[in-house]
């Protein structure tokens, strides 16, 4: 493994084990995070993007898990760590995570202070005083005046307590952030000024990040290789340039023409829905709503073919 | 200043309570407290007149209309020549001041017939059993719970799922007086009753440890019927919480489970805990007063149970007036717990939920 | 959800089934009471008398017994003979009755039926009976007695004269002991019946000696005065020393009949209480948030109010002041019980009002009645079901607890705790007597389990999503 | 103001193709007061959530009103459709002859026409339900807005039954056929028969609009209606309501935060600030030339899906947050937040005291700001 990758992910599968059957989330997916670099996760709702973000962390809620595939971290592999050396070496150490809706990601019954002040105080073996002079000195730096540390989530707006989860997933000074839909519910301005933050403060603290939206918008501002998922695989993977310029891949086509655009006018969308995760179809899962599927695609499951100088994409059209 | 206020609107509610119970109880008495009030009159009043030497000489119907002019000064001075609405209120406000009037039957055990003695008398013994009952039974139940809540489905989860079932509709003096029949008269080893040996140990160590030792038994039988039910209380709200994003957050930066558990989970867990502990002592309270009686445990419980074989009054209206005044004011407590500890009420979002 | 749906949910719970199977067998037993026992016994459990005269071993424990713990308990036995009419004063026969048991009667009753001449004074009459042990001892004039009576009824443990017979029998082989129960006083606490039928040894008069088997004879002698006075018949009734299914208390009732009778009203006024308080909570609680602001919060702090007051001090005074019926106690207990589902039903109604498609219905022009009636009340309804389930035990809980302290001032239905009452206020649990204690607390908590479980099936099926 | 205009004053302003007119809509919520508050006579606290606003919108357009949460937008349209009554303020709706028999019918008379407008503002809820034929509203979230326990069948028959449309069941199970297929909700006898649960958000929001196309409305409010909805699906719904707009000629009046489905959706858009209308004009005015600081910040702010803008870091106009709609700043409400504000001190002083007044700037681009 060469030493620029922060994480490399190799065939990983995360499935749920539900009562209803066992729903595929992630059906191995493979991709290289490079050190320093930005990177999107895109696809819409239950296509597995979040489900992937928090297996990062080997932190799959239950009744999901890991069930195969590796990601390696400092030669370390993430998916086969136990509880307790994932607590103590990966989790926050070396990846942390900025959660959808902030509202419900911080502890209610806790102050400020003592949340940012918790990873410190346990992966560095601080005072809680000095975990909190520690903490105060990261809130300037996400906008927001340190003397919030004495405040309880409830009296913060949810831009603040976004700019509060961003501080806390910097405080232990990460490799990778992962940011999980960071701006989902916040205001139109709010969301713009939290991608400003996060722009800056990237480069300030030189991490990789992770940047899960379903926003493509979002995306082409932020992130310099975007990944597109779609029913739990990754169908296309390529610097943001190539792929906004000319996407290959019909779903990631289809997706990008059905954002609107204030350049020109005009409505697209995907016709179908997309499949049961717990019963996919043979073949390529986007077949069914796919405008240039032919017989192959519905028999035999599309490897990543290489489309581009950074471009690959899992569709029969470019064997 | 948000809490002040909180805390002050619930005080007024609790007194406003007292009052009122108090009043119906006034309203369903007088009849029979004025029937004795005036029987006490009459008695004083034959006792005063005829019982004195120096109108030995009077005749008997000077003696008689001087006995009715005793009656009337009597019935002035309790104001029993007060209109209804009046003498109830008078009732009321005399409870509410802790004046019952003396007892008819019971005495203190230093023989007073005066019903605050009494009643104080057995205070202690009861909060002494009550208490130490229920914080046994809120440490066990919340330690099962949180166990239970982060083992669902294991054998624990389940066993204590249906012991909780059970014991809720579990009378708990019944398993008393089987525990008294299985420990006492079968095993011999514990006391079936009371609180101190006959005669009591001299010294003072000695006296604990007895107490103690007939503590113990009540004590099981209280921690028995009631733990269920407060782990499996505490396990669905724990459960809740568990399934909340924090906690996915507390995990992600590395918290050990044993602090996000009993950090972040239960401290947020805590005020819905306190609301149905709330809810969970009141509804022991009736059993604990039952249980009492078949402890022979000299408490208020086993003293409302001698009042009521006896037909004691005086002693049943005191003991139902206290036993509110516990009752509000064991709400009032949790009420504080619940606003320390929750901040959305320190900050008086939450209000009066 | 149909009701089809919601039974076929609802028996996936295995819980749920036991719960039911268990309610059924209650209401069987309630039921039944009048044909499986004798129908009035029902109204007649309070009859000391009454129970009197059906000749049932006081105090015993339920024929099962037996067989658990590998003994033989007597069973009861009835000897009669029947007296020749012949000329004569005096009349002697013998009653022989074979004691095989392992643990002796519990009495030994003997009755004489006697009939006058018409029109003829209270002619007197002795009767004197001897026994004869099968070890050969014999107790001469265990009963000697004079009597007028038309049908005398000696009871051979009540029996002065018998009972003193029989200690002084037995004194001399245990010397020691009459001394130290005689100078304590405690002479009239031996079971004479007992020592009666024991090996006469050492520490017989402790009722510890073994029991002696074989036939015993009752060699019985009745004398009359005049002619005018006929014996028709003697009956020599041995009381066992075990009885039905539950044995029967010290006062010689069948705890069997206490416990199905009592099933009745224990279903009756669980159900009643839990059905009315929940309806009023039910419609307190749908009013409060659907007419919301100062109505809702007047009604809550009425609410808030009536939960405070603590239930059994009020009760034990009502019920003191008002003599009570059982109807009495279910009034009460309702007027005390509908608080309780109030909060619950408010915050589900309130919820329910808060969907958008509540909104949706009155932005088609739906009238307040057609979404109450088809929009709220039908999430709400199946849900009472459950609320109604789990209100029961409460109520059978806390009648039992009245009837229990209240004991003979509470209520004269056969109630569970009324039961419970008798036995504590006769020391059940300190003479060992648990057949008396077991049965009745474990049907309360038998028919409070019943509910829970079917109410928690109910809960799982029918508590809407939205307030999860 | 002079004088106190009347709706007889404003009809007479409206031209022949305005459907709706809102004049100086006020929509106030008391904040509720404990007991305690009650007692110590603290005044009664309000949210100001709409504050005096005046729009027309004429027949056959879609008019969208833009703002971030909590500037009033949703309350204006639940106002329009009187699901909320209005604290003061006039909504004057044009009415058909047919609607305008039944109104008579049901108030026997008494409510007021002024040249075949009825004011909604004035009619009392109890007289409403001949109007909720013409006025209809799809909501934001199209998972609690079908009742779950029901078929989607039965959920369309619901207006049918209420209203009296159709004699006989199958008569209306026809006409909610036909419904089905103008959303092209296809094979519409399928999904007649399903659950909400069974079917996609985009699906749920079209049974929806085929639930307000049923009573033939003239007027529909689209709060957010595809907020809750994947990317790929949202034209779908979107068609769906243009087609509302072209095909059926309804009025919409449609609510979203997100400008740039605004811009492709609509003929004119209003901006609402902390419940002010702060500028008003046709879809490519506002966006191309948007003239009130706040909504040149909202107009900076949105993302373009453009990856050469990844090194920039956006300039955003704008300070703070957007305050509670209880303590209203005096003046201009945006003032604490404006930019403009610090750089322009020779109005400052009534930028603080002054509300400004909607101001035609250009033709048909309306604004209220001091600058102009």
């Amino acid at each position: 493994m060469s030493s620029d990758l922060a994480l490399d992910v190799r065939d990983l599968r995360v499935y749920y084990y539900t009562y209803a059957g066992v729903v595929k989330a992630v059906e191995g997916v493979s991709f290289q995070l490079r050190k320093g670099e930005t990177l999107g996760l895109a696809g819409e709702s239950g296509c597995g993007k979040s489900t992937l973000g928090f297996s990062l962390m080997n932190l799959v809620p239950p009744p999901g898990r890991i069930a195969g595939g590796s990601i390696f971290l400092d030669g370390m592999d993430i998916a086969k760590m136990s509880e307790e050396e994932l607590r103590r070496k990966i989790r926050w150490k070396k990846v942390s995570m900025v959660f959808q809706g902030a509202m419900n990601a911080l502890t209610p019954v806790y102050k400020i202070g003592d949340q940012l002040a918790e990873p410190l105080m346990v992966h560095k073996g601080l005072e809680k005083n000095e975990a909190i002079e520690e903490a105060k000195k990261i809130l300037p730096k996400v906008g927001l005046d340190p003397e919030i540390v004495n405040r309880y989530p409830h009296e913060l707006s949810g831009g603040m307590k976004q700019r509060v989860m961003i501080a806390m997933a910097l405080v232990l000074r990460p490799e990778v952030v992962i940011a999980d839909e960071p701006t989902t519910a916040l205001d139109v301005i709010v969301q713009a000024q939290i991608l400003n933050l996060l722009k800056s403060l990237k480069k300030e603290f030189n991490i990789s990040l992770i940047l899960i939206s379903h926003d493509l918008s979002i995306m082409a501002e932020v992130v310099e290789r975007l990944a597109i998922m779609y029913a739990g695989k990754m169908v296309e993977i390529g610097s943001s340039d190539e792929l906004f310029a000319d996407p290959k891949h019909p779903y990631t086509q289809g997706l990008l023409k059905s954002i609107p655009k204030l350049t020109e006018k005009g409505l697209h969308y995907i016709p179908g829905t997309p499949p049961d995760l717990r019963n996919p179809p043979q073949g390529c899962r986007f077949a069914d709503r796919c405008p240039f599927v032919f017989d192959k695609c519905r028999r035999e499951e599309p490897p990543m073919f290489k489309v581009g100088k950074t471009q690959y994409a899992a569709c029969w059209l470019y064997e | 200043m948000a809490v002040v206020r909180y805390l002050a609107f619930r005080i007024v509610n609790a007194l406003i309570i007292l009052f009122l119970v108090l009043l119906i109880t006034a309203v369903m008495m007088n009849e029979y407290v004025e029937d004795q009030i005036r029987t006490d009159i009459r008695e004083r009043a034959y006792q005063e007149i005829y019982r004195n030497p120096q109108y030995a000489q009077w005749t008997e119907e000077q003696k008689q209309r001087a006995v009715q002019e005793r009656i009337k000064f009597y019935e002035q001075q309790y104001g029993l020549d007060q209109p209804y609405h009046i003498r109830v209120l008078y009732r009321t406000v005399d409870a509410m001041m802790f004046n019952f009037g003396n007892a008819m039957v019971l005495k203190s055990a230093g023989g007073s017939p005066v019903v605050s003695d009494i009643i104080l008398e057995a205070l202690p013994r009861t909060i002494l059993l009550f208490t130490t009952g229920t914080i046994v039974t809120i440490v066990i139940g919340i330690l099962l719970g949180i166990k239970a809540a982060t083992k669902v489905g294991s054998l624990l989860d389940r066993t204590i799922s249906t012991f909780a079932m059970f014991t809720y509709s579990l009378p708990m003096w019944w398993v008393g007086m089987i525990f008294i029949f299985y420990f006492s008269y079968t095993l011999g080893i514990f006391p079936s009753g009371g609180m101190v040996s006959i005669p009591p140990p001299e010294e003072p160590m000695a006296y604990a440890l007895d107490v103690l030792y007939h503590l113990a038994l009540p004590l099981i039988v209280f921690v028995f019927v009631n733990f269920g039910g407060w782990s499996y209380a505490t396990r669905s709200i724990v459960l809740n919480v568990l399934t909340e994003d924090f906690v996915n957050t507390a995990r992600a930066k590395g918290v050990p489970e044993r602090k996000i558990l009993y950090g972040h989970v239960l401290r947020t867990a805590s005020p819905p805990i306190v609301t149905s502990t709330t809810l969970a002592i009141l509804g022991s309270i009736g059993g604990a007063i039952i249980t009492e009686a078949v402890f022979n445990w000299p408490g208020i419980g086993r003293l409302f149970y001698q009042a009521i074989l006896n037909g004691d009054m005086p002693v049943v209206i005191g003991l139902t007036y206290i036993s509110t005044f516990l009752y509000v004011f064991a709400i009032l407590a949790l009420d504080f717990a619940y606003a320390l500890l929750d901040p959305r009420i320190k900050v008086g979002v939450g209000g009066g939920r | 959800m149909g009701i089809k749906d919601i039974v076929s949910e609802f028996l996936r719970f295995k819980s749920g089934l036991i719960g039911v199977f268990l309610l059924l067998i209650i209401v069987g037993m309630a039921v039944a009471a009048p044909v499986i026992s004798d129908e009035e016994a029902g109204y007649r459990w309070y009859d000391i008398e009454w129970w009197t005269e059906k000749n049932i071993p006081k105090g015993v424990p339920p024929e099962w017994v037996g067989i658990i713990e590998g003994r033989e308990y007597a069973s009861t036995s009835e000897f009669t003979y029947r007296i020749p009419s012949r000329e004569g004063y005096r009349f002697t026969f013998n009653i022989s009755y074979d004691m095989a048991a392992d643990v002796p009667p519990s009495d030994v009753i003997l009755y004489i039926n006697v009939s006058k001449a018409e029109g003829a004074a209270d002619e007197e009459y002795i009767v004197v009976m001897n026994i004869y042990r099968p070890d050969g001892t014999s107790l001469s004039r265990v009963l000697d007695l004079t009597t007028a009576a038309p049908l005398a009824k000696i009871t051979l443990s009540t029996d002065e004269k018998a009972r003193s017979t029989i200690i002084t029998f037995m004194k001399k082989y245990d010397p020691e002991n009459f001394e130290d129960i005689t100078s304590r006083g405690l002479t009239n606490v031996i079971d004479v019946v007992k020592i009666l039928f024991s090996e006469a040894q050492e520490d017989v008069l402790l009722e510890k000696a073994p029991p002696l088997k074989g036939e015993y004879k009752f060699e019985i002698t009745l004398f009359r005065r005049s002619t005018n006075v006929t014996f028709n018949e003697a009956r020599l009734v041995v009381l066992g020393s075990a009885y039905g299914i539950f044995g029967t208390d010290s006062f010689g009732r069948d705890i069997f009949v206490g416990i199905i009778w009592g099933a009745r009203i224990a279903l009756v006024l669980g159900l009643v209480v839990a059905i009315v308080s929940v309806l009023i909570g039910v419609v307190y609680g749908t009013v409060s948030a659907y007419v919301g602001g100062w109505t809702d919060e007047i009604l809550q702090r009425i609410q808030e109010f009536a939960i405070s007051i603590p239930l059994l001090p009020l009760l034990l005074i009502l019920a003191y002041t008002f003599k009570p019926t059982i109807w009495n106690l279910i009034l009460l207990l309702i007027v005390f019980s509908w608080p309780g589902p109030v909060k619950t039903i408010r915050s589900m109604a309130l919820q329910i009002r808060e969907q958008l498609y509540i909104t949706a219905a009155k932005a088609v022009g739906a009238s307040t009645s057609r979404i109450v009636l088809r929009y709220i009340l039908p999430q709400i309804l199946p849900y009472t079901f459950a609320l109604v389930a789990f209100a029961v035990p409460g109520a059978i809980l806390t009648e039992a607890g009245v009837s229990f302290l209240l004991g003979a001032q509470g209520t004269l239905e056969i109630t569970w705790g009324r039961i419970l009452s008798d036995a504590e206020r006769k020391s059940a649990v300190l003479t060992g007597m648990w057949w008396w204690v077991l049965p009745p607390g474990f049907m309360i908590a038998i028919s409070g389990l019943a509910f829970v479980l079917i109410g928690t099936a109910l809960d799982r099926v029918l508590n809407p999503r939205l307030l999860r | 103001m002079t004088k106190e205009f009347t709706p007889q004053d404003y009809v007479k302003e409206l031209s022949e193709d305005d459907l709706l007119a809102v004049r100086d809509l006020v929509k106030y919520f008391p904040i509720r007061r404990s007991v305690l508050d009650v007692i110590a006579r603290r005044r009664q606290k309000f949210v100001r959530a709409v504050d005096h606003i005046s729009f027309d919108i004429k027949k056959g357009v879609i008019f969208s009103l833009v703002g971030e949460s909590g500037c009033g937008k949703t309350t204006t349209g639940m106002t329009l459709v009187r699901l909320y009554d209005p604290t003061s303020g006039h909504i004057l709706f044009k009415v058909d002859d047919e609607t305008r028999k039944k109104l008579d019918d049901i108030s026997g008379g008494r409510i007021k026409f002024y040249d075949g407008y009825v004011d909604l503002a004035q009619v009392p809820s109890k007289w409403m339900k001949p109007l909720r034929t013409k006025l209809q509203i799809i909501f934001q979230d199209p998972y609690s807005s079908l009742n779950p326990a029901y078929r989607i069948r039965d959920i369309l028959m619901e207006p049918l039954v209420i209203h009296g449309i159709g004699d006989s069941p199958e008569e209306r199970y026809e006409i909610i056929l036909k419904a089905l297929e103008a959303v092209k909700l296809v094979p519409a006898e399928d999904i007649a028969n399903r659950f909400p649960h069974m079917l996609s958000g985009g699906q749920r929001q079209r049974v929806n609009i085929a639930k307000a196309l049923l009573l033939n409305p003239s007027f529909v409010v689209a709060d957010e209606p595809i907020a809750m909805i994947d990317v790929s699906l949202r034209a779908e719904v979107l068609l769906s309501i243009l087609d509302l707009k072209e095909k059926f000629g309804v009025s919409v009046l449609f609510i979203t935060h997100d400008l740039t489905i605004a811009y492709n959706i609509s003929d004119y858009i209003g901006v609402m600030y902390l419940g002010k209308l702060v500028e008003l004009g046709s879809a490519e005015q506002i966006i191309k030339n948007p003239l009130h600081p706040y909504t040149q910040a909202l107009v900076a702010a949105i993302p373009i899906p453009d990856p050469n803008r990844r090194h920039i870091i956006k300039d955003i106009r704008i300070k703070g947050e957007i305050t509670s709609a209880v303590n209203v700043p005096p003046g201009c409400r945006f003032h604490p937040r404006c930019v403009a504000f610090d750089e322009h001190p020779e109005i400052q002083a009534r930028c603080k005291a002054e509300e400004p007044k909607l101001i035609e700037v250009e033709k048909g681009h309306y604004v209220a700001c001091h600058l102009y």
